[in-house]
């Protein structure tokens, strides 16, 4: 995740979240490594069935360290992980510990705000959780009826030629447009190809150097929302940058992030002085050779 | 018209079809109530099977047509050797389950209800024709996809509405408060 | 094997073939004695016209295929001269859409495009007058097709330069080649 050609690949999102592990960044595909999941409600189920409990039993305990676990493990796998997926664990991950800690309302009382927002989010979880599950099985319906499907082969056969020329003029019954949109759908690969992506030589952005237009933008501004700083970015490499940079110059200590409501407008505001100049580390636009040595020292 | 007789009418008509028939056009054309072709259809079907036929007579996405019978599968396919398509993967189908349900649904949507990015796996399903988009959100500017033709075809479903009910499979509201309220840790 | 078991063997391939199937292939593939599956086919004819079936199992050319029966002759016309046969079917509008936008091109290319056998649905388009034979390919004898000029007219065009561009994320076509070279037989 070190590397702007590696975050390129991936599916970044513009959404201005925390990125995975930046101590480290060596975190990995682990869902590859651990089990056969797709998602963090798909991890919980797993976890749940393990423990053979019923969802609406679910001891969160014992279910929230594991699921923790499986996040710490991040950091000892290999390979990086994308900022969405990470972050869908996150999330998923930080409600779990709310809930392990408040023990889960046990009275039923709600006294103040700060109870009731947990017994939301609790909610909103768990609704999460069977609405997930109430898909997955009815995927499994939806296999079975395609596997039996598979089975029978429909009679398609031609006209006899005594009938067929009796056959008013045909009817096309779609215009052009139409008709190229089934060509469209038709003539996309059905398997995606495997493109070689060697060839293509992304213009390098250079971190160090978003940082310096970030800082002038900033200074000027005051405050400004991530969406703002990001406005005039042509390709999602200078985004994501841009956040990078955002992030080396919080870790300088000139910056001060707020966003009122997860995947909220972020804002950014200057906290550093009005002129001079403002270091930032040039990690990000190292090759990813010379990282990789460094690692080693 | 005895029933042996629309019987035989009705054969002949589904050996030459290349599509699924639907009951009203088999009425129109027969010249007989559309509840009495409806009750040949099925009494033909059940017969067939009955019969150990190696065919059979289904009713599939809104029309009846003849088929090989499922059982034979091994011998057809020494035939019929293309058309075998890659299996769907678990994050397809569980994606196809929602967009079956919720149609018609934005991309974002069927994130959030999997809890994970569906971008790769929607563009799968389009491809493969068991999806389409259906439109545009004004504000937003969300597309909007919805199941296909193909879907019901792939599925053995003659519409939508036969897709089993999802209520079963979620607790209700209530089911879910008593539920919630009994979680201790 | 039983007669029972003969028998449904036989009925789900002639089920489902076009062309009509010869007593030695039927006999390589279900893998009984030609004699067995020839008298086999016989019986099952008698047994059609003794229960009065609309359709009828008959061997023309050298072949064995299901018709609708003669008898019923002037249902199935009723029914072709309705109109609701004009209109094309789904497959066949996308089997003519390959065709449209990758002419000349042969039926294998076409069945690996479209993922399913396009024998029945090309005889179709050829029978509607929409698709023509252009030719043979040397090596491999192959024939090609392409759209006819009645299906420019259809269409409401003058060439079939004037068909609107396919979506430019579409590999061009010498890229599509490529991957479908790998994908076909």
């Amino acid at each position: 995740m070190k590397y702007l050609e590696r975050m390129s690949q991936e599916n970044s999102s513009t959404a201005p979240v925390v990125p995975p592990s930046i101590t480290d960044g060596r975190v990995a595909g682990f869902s590859l490594h651990l089990s056969n999941f797709d998602g963090p409600f798909d991890l919980l189920l797993q976890l749940i069935s393990r423990h053979k409990m019923d969802i609406t039993e679910v001891a969160l305990g014992a279910v929230t360290d594991e699921f923790i676990s499986y996040i710490k493990q991040l950091e000892n796998a290999d390979q990086g992980w994308d900022l969405d997926k990470t972050t869908e664990f996150l999330v998923v991950a930080a409600t779990l510990l709310d809930l392990k800690a408040a023990k889960l309302l046990p009275s039923g009382e709600i006294d103040d705000e700060a109870d009731l927002a947990l017994l939301e989010a609790r909610d909103l979880l768990f609704a999460r959780l069977l609405q997930y599950r109430a898909f997955k099985e009815i995927a499994a319906i939806f296999s079975e009826r395609i596997e039996r499907e598979e089975k029978s082969f429909a009679r398609l056969v031609a006209l006899d030629p005594h009938f067929a020329q009796l056959l008013p003029e045909v009817l096309i019954g779609v215009g052009s447009q139409r008709f190229a949109a089934i060509a469209n759908r038709v003539l996309t690969p059905k398997t995606t190809p495997a493109f070689s992506i060697d060839h293509l030589h992304l213009p390098l952005v250079s971190v160090a150097e978003q940082a310096s237009k970030v800082v002038e933008q900033l200074r000027r501004a005051g405050v400004a929302s991530f969406r703002a700083l990001i406005a005039d970015a042509e390709t999602t490499l200078v985004v994501v940058a841009r956040f990078l940079a955002l992030l080396e110059l919080y870790r300088e200590g000139v910056v001060r992030f707020e966003q009122m409501v997860s995947w909220g407008e972020l804002q950014i505001t200057w906290t550093g002085t009005a002129s001079g100049e403002v270091r930032v580390s040039d990690e990000f636009d190292l090759p990813p050779q010379t990282i990789d040595e460094a690692d080693n020292v | 018209m005895s029933e042996v007789e629309l019987h035989r009418c009705l054969e002949a008509i589904l050996m030459v079809v290349d599509e699924p028939v639907s009951e009203v056009v088999l009425a129109q054309i027969i010249e007989a109530p559309t509840e009495e072709i409806s009750a040949a259809l099925r009494t033909l079907a059940d017969r067939y099977e009955q019969e150990q036929r190696g065919f059979e007579l289904r009713q599939v996405s809104g029309g009846w047509r003849y088929y090989s019978h499922p059982e034979m599968a091994p011998l057809v396919e020494k035939f019929v050797l293309d058309g075998q398509q890659a299996r769907l993967t678990q994050a397809a189908l569980e994606t196809l389950a929602v967009i079956a349900y919720r149609q018609p649904i934005s991309r974002a949507r069927v994130s959030a209800i999997r809890g994970v990015n569906v971008e790769a796996v929607m563009k799968t399903l389009v491809n493969r024709g068991l999806v389409e988009e259906t439109g545009i959100e004004g504000e937003s500017g969300a597309v909007f996809y919805k199941t296909t033709s193909f879907f019901l075809e792939k599925l053995g479903l003659n519409s939508i509405s036969d897709l089993p009910a999802l209520a079963p499979f979620l607790p209700n509201v209530d089911g879910l408060d008593e539920i919630l309220s009994t979680l201790t840790d």
